[in-house]
C-alpha cells in the first residue's frame, strides 16, 4: 500500500474519468456520472486520510516509505519520482478535500455533465500530481495537464464572459509556464557538468547541484536568470502583483466549484512551486530577492485589499481578497532570510499554513457566494451605475439577508471573520506568523503590511453589513436558507477553519520539520 | 558500385516504378477494381523490401556515385512511405476526389513517392535536380486534379510557375557550383570547394540552391505558394503535401548542406559553415522569419486548410531552427520532430477530411458544435491540435523540447529560442480557435455523421501517438541517434 | 492541576454557555437565560473562591505574601518559535475576574427581563457568553500574544452585540465602526508585540518586563506606545474614541457590561500590565492622551440629550482618567478607579436601561414608534414612578461626581493627587494635566446631575408617556440595588473617614504600584501622598461647583440654559461640544471619504489604468486601444498587457496578410527581393 | 573564341531576361517561356564550364541533356494547366487567378 498510495492518489481520478465514458452510456441510472465522480473523490479523501495517518513528518522525502522513484525516460534522466513531505502533505489533503466538496457543489450542473465531471477529475489528477511530483519534468507535465481542463471548465460552464476569461487565463498561465520550461531546461543543462555530464530533473538531487552553477549568459548570472524565469512562472499563478489581473476575471466567470478550485488550490501552486523548487534550488538568489519579495507581498496585501474594498460584485471582492491573502504568503516566505531563526521559521510556517488556511477559507467564501447566486441570480453588493434597470443603478442590491437566511448568514460571518484574521479561526495564526516572520526580516515593510489587517476587515465587514445586515430588502423575502447539500459542502471546511484556529498543532507539526530543513538551506546561503 | 550491383539496393524504388506503371496499364485494361488491391499490395511489398535493406551509417554509393543508400535516407523513407500510404488509404474515402481519376491520382502519388525516395538518396547534382523535378511535376498535376474546380486550377497554376521558377534558380546555382568545382558528385565538389579561396561564388550558388530546397520545404520567403496551393488543392492532396515532401526536402537539405557547405564532409559530426560563409546565420534568420510568418498569418485565417498551411510553415520554421545549428543534435531533432509532426499533422488533416466529408464545411466558425456531434474524434482532434501547439502532455511538446535543446546544446542562437517561444504562444491562439469553435458553441448540427472505419481508425491511431510518444519516446530517439 | 482546572473554568463556563445556546438555543428558548445565568453564577462563585486566596498587603508589617499562580502550555511550536498559551493569576487578575463575573452575572440577570420577547433571545445570551469568555481570556493571559488573541475576540463579541438588532439601520454600522476603529489600534499593538518579541524573545509579559532592559530606549518607547495603541482603541481614548458613543446602539445591558464596566477597561488593564516597562517618555504621551480624552469627552457630554450618549461620553472621560493615572505613574489608582467605575457606571447604564425599558413599554402601549425612548427631553419627573431606579442612579451619580463617602471619591481623588504631584514635579506644560483632571471632574459633576435632573425631576415633558411609565421588574432592579450598594465607599474600605482610602481593596492592589523599570516608584508614591490633600480639597471644590451649577440651572432653573450656551459659544465651546469636537466629521472628511475614494481609484487603476500604462509603453499599440476607450468602460478594463500584445500580433498579422496578395508574380518578386537582400547585405557582413 | 567570359555573359543575360519575363509578363505562356530562358541560361553555363574547365568527364553536357528533357516535361504539364485555366476562367492572364489570397 505504501508504495502505491501516491500513484493511486494521482491516477485514481483519471480512472474515474475513464470509467465515466462507458458508464454514462450503458448504466441507465440518472446522474451516474456525478455518483462516479463523488465516489472517486470520496475514495481519494480516504486515501489522503490514510496517508495523513501514516505520515511521519520527521522523515525526509528520501526516507519516507511512500516515495516512489522509477526510471521513466532514461535518456534525459527523467524519473517518475513522487513523494510527500511536510510541504506537500497539507496541499494534498486540501486538494482531496476541496475536490470532493466541489463535486458536491457542482451537483446541480445539468449542462453536459459527462464532460464537466470527467474534466474535473482530470484537473484533480493534475493538481495531485503537481503536489506530489519530485521530478521537475513530471511537475511541469502535471502543471500543464491542469491547464486544459481548466480552460474548458471555464470556457464552457462559466459566466457570460467565459470565452474571454478562459482564453485569458490560458494564455496568461501558459506565458508563465513557458518561462518555467526555459528554467527547467536551463537547470538541466547547467547542472549537467556537476552530475557526470548529464543533467537531471530530480528536485532532491538538484538541491545539491543547482547552487553550484556558476555560469554567465549574456552577461547575466545564470542562477539569477533561472530564478527570474521560475519566479515569473510561479508569480503568475500566485498571482503576484502586477501579474494578477487575470484572476478577478477568471474567478468571476468560472462556475462556483471551479472558482473554489482556482482560488483554493491553483493559486497555492505558485507559492508551492516557489517553496518546492526556487527556494531549495537557488538559495543564493532567495537571499538577494527576498526584500523584493517582501515588498511585492505587501503590495499584494494592500493593493488587493484596496481593490476589494471598491468592488461591488461580491465574487469579485472575494477574488481580490485572494490577491490580498496570497500577499501574506509571499511576505511570510520572504522571511526565510531573517536574521532570527525563529522569525524565519515563523514566516515559512506561516506561509505554508496560510496556503492551507486560505485554501479552506476562500473555498468557503466562494461556495457561499455560489449559494447566494444560485438563488438570487446575481451577486451585486450595489447595483452598478450602468445596470440595465436604471432605477436600481447605484442602489444596494441586497440587505438584511441575515434575518431571511440566518444559518447561511452565520456561515458567511464565520467565513468573513476567518478571512479578516480573527483569532480562534485558522486565518489568524497563519497571518500572524507571516507577519511575525516578515517583521523579523523587514521591519518597515511589514509594519506597512499590517495595515492589511485593517483593510481586510474593512472590505469584509462593509460587504457583510451591506448584504446581510440592515432592513430586509423586500424583493428577497422569498429566499430560502442554505439547504442540506450546500451545508454538506460548507460544514467540513468550517470545521477545519475552527479546528486549526483553536488547535493548529497538527498542521504545524506536519509542516515544521520540512520547513526547518528549508530554512537551514536558505540560511546556509547567507 | 556499378549499376548492376546497385540494383539490390534499389529494389523498393524499382517496385514503386513498377507499381505506377502497372496500375496505368490495369486502367487501360479496364481492370480498375484491381488497382486498389494492387497499390496496397505493392506498398506493402515495398515496405517489406525497405525492411530488408540493411543500411550502414556510411552507406552504399550506388549507380556510380549517383545515389547513396544509408541509414539517414532509410529513416526518411519510412516517414515518407508511411505518410504516403496513409494518404492513399484516405484518398479512397474523400468525397472531393473524382473516382474516375483515382488511377491517375494513385499513379501520380506513386511517382512523387519515387521522387521523394530519390531525394533522400541523391548525392549528385544531377540527381538532386532530377529528383526534385520528379517530385514537383506530378505534384503540379495533383494540385490541379479537380479539373473543373477554379481554385484547384489556380493552385496548380501558381504551383507550376512558382515551382519551375524556383527550380530554375536552383539549377542556375547548381551550374555555378559545377563551374567552380568541375564535378557533379557532392563529395567531389566538397573536396574542390575546400581549395577555393574566395567564398563569394560559393555563397551565391549556395543561396540559389537554398531557394530550390527552400521552395520544397516552404521556407520563407519561398513559402508564398504554400497557402494558396494548400487551400486550392483537394484536402487529401494538401495533407499529402504537408508532410511527405517536407520530409524529403529536409532530407535533401540536410544532406546537401551538411556535406557541401560545412567543414566536415559528413553528416555525423558537429561542424561549422565552410570558409566562414555564415549561412547558418542566414538559416537562423530565415527560420525566425518562417515561423513568425507562419504563425502570424495563421492567426487571421478563416479557412481551416489555409490555417493548417500556415501552421505547416511555422513548423518548418521550428525545424529550421534546429538545422541552423549545423549539428548532429539538430539533425536528430529534426528527424525526431518529423516523425511526431507527421502523425499529428496527418491526423488533424484527416479530421478535416472527415468533417468535410460529413458536414461539408470549410471555415473555422463552421466547425462549431462538431465537438458534440462527433465526440470521440473531436477529442483526438483536440489532442492533435494541442500537440501541434506543442503543449504537454503530447508528443509535440517532446519534439519541440528537442528542437529547443539543440540551441542549448550547441550554445548558439539563443535569441532564436526566444522568438520560437513567443511563436509558440501565438500558435496556441489559432489552434485553440478551432477547439473553441468545436466546443464552445451551442450550434446543433443536423447532418448525420457517417463514420468510415479506415478514416476513423487512422485518425485515432495517428492521434493516439501524441500520448504514446509522449510517454515513451526514448526508444525512437535512441534509434535515430543510432543512425548517425 | 486543580488550580488549572479552576482557572480553566473561567473560560470553559462561558464558552459552554455560548456553544450550548448557539446550537440548542432555539429549543431551550426561554430557558436559555436560566442556563446562561446559572453558568455565570457558577463563575461568580469560582471568582469569589479565587479571590479568597489573594494576599493583602500588610500595612504594619510592610510585607505581603507573594501570591500568584501561573502555568502555560505550548500551543504550537515550529522548532525555534514556540507559542505558549497560559494564565497568570495574581491579586489584580483575581479582582478583575471577580468584577467581570459579578457584573456579568448581574447583567445576565437584568437581561432576562430586559430582553424578554426578543426573537433572538437565546442568541443574545450566547453572545454574552462568548464575550465573558474572551474578556476572561484577556484578564488571564500571561502573554501579549494571548492577550491579543482575546483582545480581538472581545472585539468580535462587541461587534456581535452592538449589531444585535441588525434589522435596524444604525446598529450594523455602529458595529462595523467599533470593530474597525479597534483594529486600527490593534495594528499598533501587534507591531509593538512583534518588536518586543524580537528583542526579548518571548511573548510572556513577565519575561518581557524582565528582559527589556537591554533594549534601545527609543525603540522601547516606540514599542510601548505601539502596544498602548491597542488600549487607545479598546479603551476609546482620543483619537480613537469615536466608536464608543455609536456602540450605544446595542442593547443597554450590553452597554453596561461591555462598554462601561469591562471591555473598555481592558485597555486600562493591559496598560496596567505593561506599565512597568513603559519608558517615562511613553508615559508622558499616555498621560496627555488620557488628559485630552478626559476633558474632551466631558465637555462633549454636557450637550448630549440622549441618555445613553451622556453615559457613553462619561465613560470615555472616566477611562481618560484611568489612562492619565497610568501616565503619571499611579497604576494603583488607575486600577482602583477601574473597579469603582465598573460598579457605578454599570449601575448608571442599567438604570438608564431601566428608564429606557419603561419608556419603551410606555411608547409601545401608546403605539408610538417615532418618539425616541432614549431622549431625555421626553422624560422628566420619573422619580415618583421609578423610585428604585432613581435611588440607584442618584447614588451612582454621586459616586461618579466624586462626592465623599462614595467609591468614586476614593479613586478619583487618588488620580487627581497623582496628576497634581506630577505637575509639581515636572512643571511647565504638565499644567494641562491637572487642568484637564480637575476641569473634567467639575464638568462630570455638572452633566451627571443635569442627567439626573432632566430625567427624574421637574415636570414630565410628555404627559401621556408619563402616565404609562412603571418601575421595572425585580430582575432588573436587584442588580441596580446591588451595584448601588457597591458604589458606596464602604464597599471598598472599612475606613469611615472619607479622606482615607486605605481598605481591604487597596491592600490587595497596593504592591502593584511599586515596580517600574525606569521610574523610582518610591518617590512617585511619596509625591502622590504629599499632593494628596491639595488634590482632595481642590477636587471637592470643583465637584461642588459642578453640582451647584447643575442644581442652579436644571433643578432650580434660575439661569437660562441658552444664555449660558451663548456665553460659552463666544469661545466656540458650545458648538464644539454640540458637534463632538467635529471629530467624526473630520475623520469622515480626511480619512473615510478620501480612503473610499482611494480604493475606488485603486480599483480603477488596477483595471483601467494599469494596462493602459503598460500598453502605452508599447507605443503605438495604445492607438489601437484608445479606439475602444470611448466604446465602453468595461472594454477598456480588459485591454491589458495580454490583450495589448494580442492586438499587436493581430495587427501585424493583418498587415502581413497583405504580402500574400494572391498574385503569383508578386510572390516571385518577393522571393527575388529577399534573395537579393540576403546576397548583398549578408555578404557584406 | 577562347574566352569564357562572353559565354557566361550570354548566360547571365539570358537568365536576367528570363527572370524579367517571368516577373513582368501577364500571359501565362510568356511566363513559361521566361522559365525556359532561365533553364537555357543554365544549360549554357553547364556546357561552357565543361568546355573551358578542362574537366575530365562530360558531366556538364549530360546535365544539359537532362535539363532539356525535363524542361519539355515541365512545359507540357504547365501548358496543360494553362489550357485548363483558360477553360475555367476564359483567360490566360495570371493576374486573374487571384481568388486565393491573404
Amino acid at each position: 500500500m505504501e508504495n502505491y498510495i501516491l500513484t493511486l492518489l494521482i491516477f485514481l481520478p483519471v480512472l474515474g474519468a475513464i470509467l465515466m465514458l462507458p458508464a454514462s452510456k450503458y448504466i441507465k441510472v440518472p446522474n451516474i456520472v456525478k455518483y462516479i465522480a463523488l465516489a472517486t473523490t470520496g475514495i481519494q479523501i480516504l486515501l489522503a486520510a490514510w496517508l495523513y495517518m501514516n505520515f511521519d513528518p520527521s522523515l525526509s522525502v528520501m526516507e519516507s516509505p511512500f516515495t516512489v522513484q522509477l526510471k521513466w525516460i532514461e535518456h534525459f534522466n527523467i524519473e517518475y519520482f513522487v513523494g510527500v513531505d511536510g510541504l506537500s502533505i497539507p496541499m494534498v489533503l486540501l486538494t482531496a478535500l476541496l475536490s470532493f466538496i466541489c463535486i458536491l457543489a457542482s451537483w446541480n450542473i445539468e449542462k453536459k455533465t459527462l464532460g464537466y465531471f470527467s474534466l474535473f477529475l482530470l484537473l484533480d489528477a493534475g493538481m495531485m500530481g503537481v503536489f506530489l511530483a519530485l521530478d521537475f519534468f513530471l511537475f511541469y507535465i502535471f502543471w500543464e495537464v491542469m491547464l486544459l481542463p481548466m480552460y474548458f471548465l471555464i470556457g464552457i460552464w462559466g459566466g457570460p464572459q467565459r470565452h474571454y476569461a478562459a482564453i485569458k487565463f490560458f494564455l496568461y498561465t501558459l506565458f508563465g509556464s513557458l518561462f518555467m520550461l526555459l528554467a527547467m531546461i536551463g537547470l538541466w543543462y547547467f547542472t549537467a557538468p556537476f552530475n557526470g555530464g548529464d543533467g537531471t530533473f530530480n528536485l532532491i538531487r538538484l538541491i545539491e547541484l543547482a547552487p553550484q552553477i556558476d555560469a554567465q549568459l549574456w552577461g547575466w548570472n545564470v542562477q539569477w536568470l533561472l530564478w527570474i524565469a521560475l519566479f515569473i512562472g510561479f508569480a503568475i499563478k500566485v498571482p503576484v502583483f502586477p501579474f494578477h489581473t487575470w484572476l478577478p476575471l477568471a474567478h468571476v466567470e468560472a462556475p462556483t466549484a471551479i472558482s473554489v478550485i482556482l482560488a483554493g488550490v491553483l493559486l497555492k501552486m505558485g507559492t508551492y512551486g516557489l517553496l518546492r523548487i526556487s527556494y531549495p534550488l537557488l538559495p543564493g538568489e532567495v537571499v538577494a530577492f527576498s526584500y523584493t519579495l517582501a515588498i511585492l507581498g505587501v503590495i499584494n496585501i494592500l493593493w488587493g485589499a484596496m481593490c476589494a474594498i471598491a468592488q461591488i460584485d461580491l465574487k469579485k471582492m472575494v477574488a481580490y481578497s485572494s490577491v490580498s491573502h496570497m500577499g501574506y504568503v509571499l511576505l511570510g516566505m520572504s522571511a526565510a532570510v531573517s536574521p532570527s531563526l525563529a522569525g524565519a521559521e515563523a514566516g515559512l510556517n506561516g506561509a505554508v499554513m496560510q496556503m492551507f488556511n486560505h485554501g479552506t477559507i476562500t473555498a468557503m467564501l466562494f461556495l457561499l457566494v455560489g449559494v447566494l447566486y444560485d438563488q438570487a441570480h446575481h451577486r451585486w453588493i450595489v447595483y452598478p451605475e450602468n445596470h440595465e434597470n436604471q432605477e436600481l443603478a447605484g442602489k444596494l442590491a441586497f440587505g438584511g439577508l441575515a434575518s431571511q437566511m440566518p444559518i447561511f448568514s452565520a456561515f458567511v460571518a464565520l467565513a468573513f471573520f476567518a478571512g479578516l484574521g480573527l483569532p480562534a479561526l485558522s486565518g489568524f495564526i497563519s497571518e500572524a506568523l507571516c507577519f511575525i516572520g516578515g517583521f523579523s526580516a523587514f521591519r518597515l515593510v511589514t509594519a506597512i503590511g499590517t495595515l492589511g489587517i485593517l483593510l481586510g476587515a474593512v472590505y469584509l465587514l462593509r460587504a457583510y453589513q451591506r448584504v446581510f445586515l440592515g432592513p430586509l430588502n423586500s424583493s428577497y423575502a422569498d429566499l430560502k436558507d442554505i439547504n442540506l447539500r450546500e451545508l454538506g459542502t460548507v460544514v467540513p471546511i468550517a470545521f477545519l477553519v475552527l479546528l486549526f484556529g483553536v488547535f493548529p498543532k497538527p498542521l504545524v507539526d506536519m509542516v515544521s520539520s520540512s520547513i526547518s530543513s528549508l530554512v537551514s538551506i536558505i540560511q546556509g546561503a547567507m | 558500385m556499378n549499376n548492376l550491383q546497385s540494383i539490390q539496393y534499389f529494389l523498393p524504388e524499382l517496385l514503386i516504378v513498377q507499381l505506377a506503371l502497372s496500375i496505368i496499364i490495369l486502367d487501360l485494361l479496364s481492370l480498375k477494381r484491381w488497382v486498389n488491391i494492387c497499390v496496397y499490395i505493392g506498398l506493402g511489398c515495398s515496405a517489406l523490401l525497405l525492411c530488408q535493406l540493411s543500411s550502414p551509417i556510411d552507406g552504399f554509393h550506388i549507380f556510380n556515385g549517383m545515389l547513396i543508400n544509408d541509414s539517414f535516407s532509410y529513416y526518411f523513407k519510412w516517414i515518407i512511405l508511411i505518410s504516403t500510404a496513409s494518404i492513399i488509404v484516405i484518398s479512397n474515402y474523400s468525397k472531393e476526389l473524382d473516382r474516375e481519376y483515382s488511377v491517375e491520382f494513385n499513379a501520380m502519388i506513386l511517382f512523387v513517392l519515387l521522387g521523394m525516395f530519390l531525394m533522400t538518396n541523391s548525392i549528385d547534382l544531377l540527381m538532386i535536380y532530377l529528383s526534385i523535378e520528379l517530385v514537383s511535376i506530378p505534384s503540379y498535376v495533383l494540385a490541379g486534379i479537380l479539373k473543373n474546380d477554379k481554385k484547384s486550377n489556380e493552385a496548380s497554376l501558381k504551383y507550376v510557375i512558382f515551382g519551375s521558377f524556383a527550380s530554375g534558380l536552383m539549377l542556375f546555382g547548381l551550374s555555378w557550383l559545377y563551374g567552380i568545382s568541375g564535378s557533379t558528385n557532392i563529395y567531389d565538389i566538397y573536396n574542390s570547394l575546400a581549395l577555393v579561396e574566395s567564398p563569394y561564388m560559393i555563397y551565391i550558388s549556395l543561396m540559389l540552391i537554398l531557394v530550390g530546397f527552400g521552395y520544397k520545404i516552404s521556407m520563407a520567403p519561398l513559402h508564398y505558394w504554400t497557402p494558396d496551393v494548400y487551400e486550392g488543392s483537394p484536402t487529401v492532396v494538401t495533407a499529402f503535401f504537408s508532410v511527405a515532401p517536407k520530409a524529403a526536402g529536409f532530407a535533401i537539405l540536410i544532406r546537401t548542406f551538411s556535406i557541401l557547405f560545412t567543414d566536415a564532409n559528413s553528416l555525423s559530426v558537429n561542424t561549422f559553415p565552410i570558409h566562414n560563409v555564415n549561412w547558418s546565420l542566414v538559416v537562423a534568420v530565415l527560420s525566425a522569419i518562417t515561423m513568425s510568418i507562419g504563425n502570424l498569418l495563421a492567426l487571421k485565417q478563416d479557412n481551416v486548410k489555409r490555417m493548417l498551411a500556415y501552421s505547416t510553415i511555422s513548423h518548418v520554421g521550428f525545424m529550421l531552427m534546429a538545422f541552423s545549428t549545423t549539428s548532429v543534435e539538430g539533425n536528430i531533432g529534426i528527424m525526431f520532430y518529423l516523425a511526431m509532426y507527421m502523425f499529428m499533422n496527418l491526423s488533424a488533416f484527416f479530421m478535416v477530411i472527415h468533417v468535410e466529408n460529413n458536414f461539408n464545411v470549410k471555415n473555422i466558425e463552421d466547425w462549431s458544435g462538431i465537438g458534440y456531434k462527433s465526440p470521440v474524434l473531436s477529442i483526438f482532434m483536440v489532442l492533435s491540435l494541442v500537440s501541434l501547439a506543442g503543449l504537454p502532455p503530447t508528443s509535440g511538446f517532446v519534439g519541440k523540447v528537442y528542437l529547443f535543446r539543440t540551441l542549448f546544446a550547441t550554445e548558439q542562437f539563443y535569441w532564436l529560442g526566444i522568438v520560437a517561444i513567443l511563436n509558440s504562444v501565438i500558435s496556441l491562439y489559432y489552434y485553440f480557435k478551432i477547439v473553441k469553435s468545436m466546443y464552445f458553441s451551442e450550434k446543433v448540427i443536423e447532418e448525420k455523421e457517417n463514420i468510415q472505419a479506415p478514416v476513423y481508425t487512422l485518425i485515432v491511431l495517428f492521434s493516439a501517438q501524441n500520448i504514446l510518444f509522449y510517454m515513451y519516446w526514448s526508444d525512437l530517439y535512441n534509434y535515430i541517434k543510432g543512425l548517425f | 492541576m486543580n488550580e488549572t482546572l479552576q482557572i480553566a473554568a473561567f473560560l470553559l463556563l462561558p464558552i459552554l454557555s455560548f456553544i450550548v445556546l448557539i446550537f440548542f438555543g432555539k429549543k431551550l428558548n426561554g430557558h436559555s437565560s436560566t442556563l446562561g445565568l446559572s453558568l455565570m453564577g457558577l463563575m461568580l462563585l469560582n471568582a469569589l473562591i479565587l479571590i479568597v486566596n489573594a494576599e493583602p498587603y500588610n500595612l504594619t508589617a510592610k510585607t505581603y505574601e507573594k501570591w500568584s499562580i501561573y502555568n502555560s502550555f505550548e500551543w504550537f511550536s515550529t522548532g525555534n518559535l514556540s507559542v505558549y498559551l497560559g494564565y497568570y493569576v495574581d491579586n489584580i487578575t483575581a479582582i478583575m475576574l471577580l468584577v467581570v463575573a459579578l457584573i456579568g452575572f448581574l447583567v445576565h440577570l437584568y437581561s432576562t427581563e430586559y430582553m424578554k420577547g426578543d426573537p433572538r433571545y437565546s442568541r443574545y445570551f450566547a453572545f454574552l457568553g462568548i464575550f465573558i469568555f474572551s474578556m476572561n481570556g484577556i484578564v488571564l493571559a500571561d502573554s501579549l500574544i494571548m492577550m491579543y488573541i482575546f483582545w480581538e475576540l472581545v472585539g468580535l463579541s462587541s461587534f456581535l452585540l452592538i449589531g444585535f438588532w441588525f434589522e435596524k439601520d444604525r446598529p450594523p454600522m455602529a458595529a462595523n465602526k467599533a470593530f474597525l476603529t479597534n483594529r486600527v489600534g490593534d495594528i499598533g499593538m501587534f507591531i509593538g508585540i512583534m518588536i518586543l518579541y524580537f528583542h526579548v524573545g518571548s511573548f510572556n509579559i513577565k519575561e518581557i518586563v524582565g528582559g527589556v532592559s537591554e533594549m534601545d530606549p527609543g525603540l522601547l518607547t516606540l514599542a510601548g506606545l505601539l502596544v498602548f495603541m491597542g488600549a487607545i482603541g479598546k479603551s476609546a481614548q482620543f483619537p480613537l474614541h469615536i466608536w464608543l458613543p455609536d456602540a450605544m446602539e446595542g442593547p443597554t445591558p450590553v452597554s453596561a457590561l461591555i462598554h462601561a464596566a469591562t471591555m473598555v477597561a481592558a485597555g486600562v488593564y493591559m496598560t496596567f500590565r505593561i506599565f512597568p516597562f513603559l519608558t517615562p517618555d511613553a508615559l508622558a504621551v499616555v498621560a496627555v492622551i488620557g488628559a485630552i480624552t478626559a476633558l474632551m469627552a466631558a465637555i462633549t457630554a454636557i450637550t448630549r440629550n440622549d441618555i445613553k450618549a451622556v453615559l457613553a461620553y462619561s465613560t470615555i472621560s472616566q477611562l481618560g482618567y484611568m489612562i492619565m493615572a497610568l501616565g503619571v505613574g499611579a497604576p494603583v489608582y488607575a486600577f482602583f478607579h477601574l473597579v469603582t467605575h465598573a460598579m457605578f457606571k454599570a449601575c448608571l447604564f442599567l438604570c438608564s436601561g431601566s428608564v429606557i425599558h419603561a419608556m419603551h413599554h410606555s411608547l409601545h402601549h401608546l403605539d408610538d414608534h417615532h418618539t425616541d425612548p432614549q431622549d431625555m427631553s421626553n422624560m422628566g419627573g420619573l422619580k415618583d414612578k421609578m423610585p428604585i431606579t432613581h435611588a440607584a442612579m442618584l447614588i451612582s451619580t454621586l459616586a461618579i461626581a466624586g462626592v465623599p463617602f462614595f467609591s468614586g471619591f476614593l479613586s478619583k481623588d487618588g488620580i487627581l493627587a497623582a496628576v497634581l504631584s506630577y505637575y509639581y514635579k515636572y512643571d511647565g506644560w504638565t499644567i494641562i494635566l491637572p487642568i484637564a483632571g480637575f476641569g473634567a471632574a467639575m464638568i462630570t459633576a455638572f452633566y451627571m446631575f443635569r442627567l439626573i435632573f432632566k430625567t427624574f425631576y421637574g415636570i414630565p415633558k410628555k404627559k401621556d408617556i408619563y402616565k404609562h411609565i412603571h418601575e421595572s421588574p425585580l430582575a432588573m432592579t436587584i442588580p441596580l440595588m446591588l451595584l448601588s450598594v457597591l458604589s458606596f465607599a464602604f464597599a471598598f474600605t472599612a475606613n469611615l473617614n472619607p479622606l482615607k482610602s486605605w481598605g481591604w481593596f487597596k491592600a490587595l492592589i497596593y504592591k502593584y504600584g511599586k515596580n517600574h523599570n525606569f521610574l523610582n516608584m518610591k518617590y512617585v508614591n511619596s509625591g502622590i501622598e504629599s499632593a494628596h490633600y491639595d488634590a482632595m480639597y481642590l477636587s471637592l471644590f470643583v465637584a461642588s461647583i459642578g453640582i451647584a451649577l447643575s442644581v442652579l440651572i436644571y433643578y432650580l432653573k434660575k439661569v437660562d440654559v441658552d444664555k449660558i450656551a451663548n456665553l460659552f459659544n463666544l469661545v466656540g465651546l458650545y458648538s464644539l461640544s454640540k458637534n463632538k469636537f467635529y471629530i467624526d466629521k473630520i475623520y469622515n472628511m480626511i480619512f473615510y471619504k478620501p480612503f473610499l475614494f482611494q480604493t475606488r481609484t485603486a480599483s480603477f487603476i488596477d483595471w483601467d489604468i494599469y494596462d493602459q500604462k503598460i500598453v502605452d509603453a508599447w507605443g503605438w499599440i495604445t492607438l489601437k486601444i484608445s479606439k475602444y476607450t470611448g466604446i465602453s468602460d468595461y472594454s477598456i478594463l480588459d485591454q491589458k498587457i495580454i490583450d495589448g500584445t494580442s492586438h499587436l500580433t493581430q495587427y501585424v498579422s493583418t498587415k502581413l496578410r497583405k504580402t500574400q496578395s494572391g498574385v503569383i508574380q508578386n510572390y516571385l518578386l518577393g522571393v527575388l527581393a529577399i534573395l537579393v537582400v540576403f546576397i548583398i547585405v549578408i555578404n557584406q557582413i | 573564341m577562347d574566352y569564357i567570359q562572353p559565354y557566361l555573359m550570354l548566360s547571365s543575360i539570358l537568365f536576367s531576361m528570363g527572370i524579367y519575363a517571368v516577373i513582368t509578363r501577364k500571359n501565362a505562356v510568356a511566363i513559361l517561356m521566361g522559365i525556359e530562358l532561365i533553364l537555357n541560361a543554365c544549360n549554357i553555363n553547364f556546357v561552357t564550364f565543361n568546355r573551358f574547365g578542362n574537366f575530365a568527364t562530360l558531366d556538364g553536357h549530360v546535365f544539359t541533356m537532362f535539363v532539356i528533357v525535363l524542361a519539355a516535361a515541365e512545359a507540357a504539364v504547365a501548358l496543360a494547366i494553362i489550357i485548363n485555366l483558360f477553360k475555367n476562367i476564359g483567360t490566360v492572364d495570371v493576374d486573374q487567378a487571384k481568388e486565393m489570397k491573404g
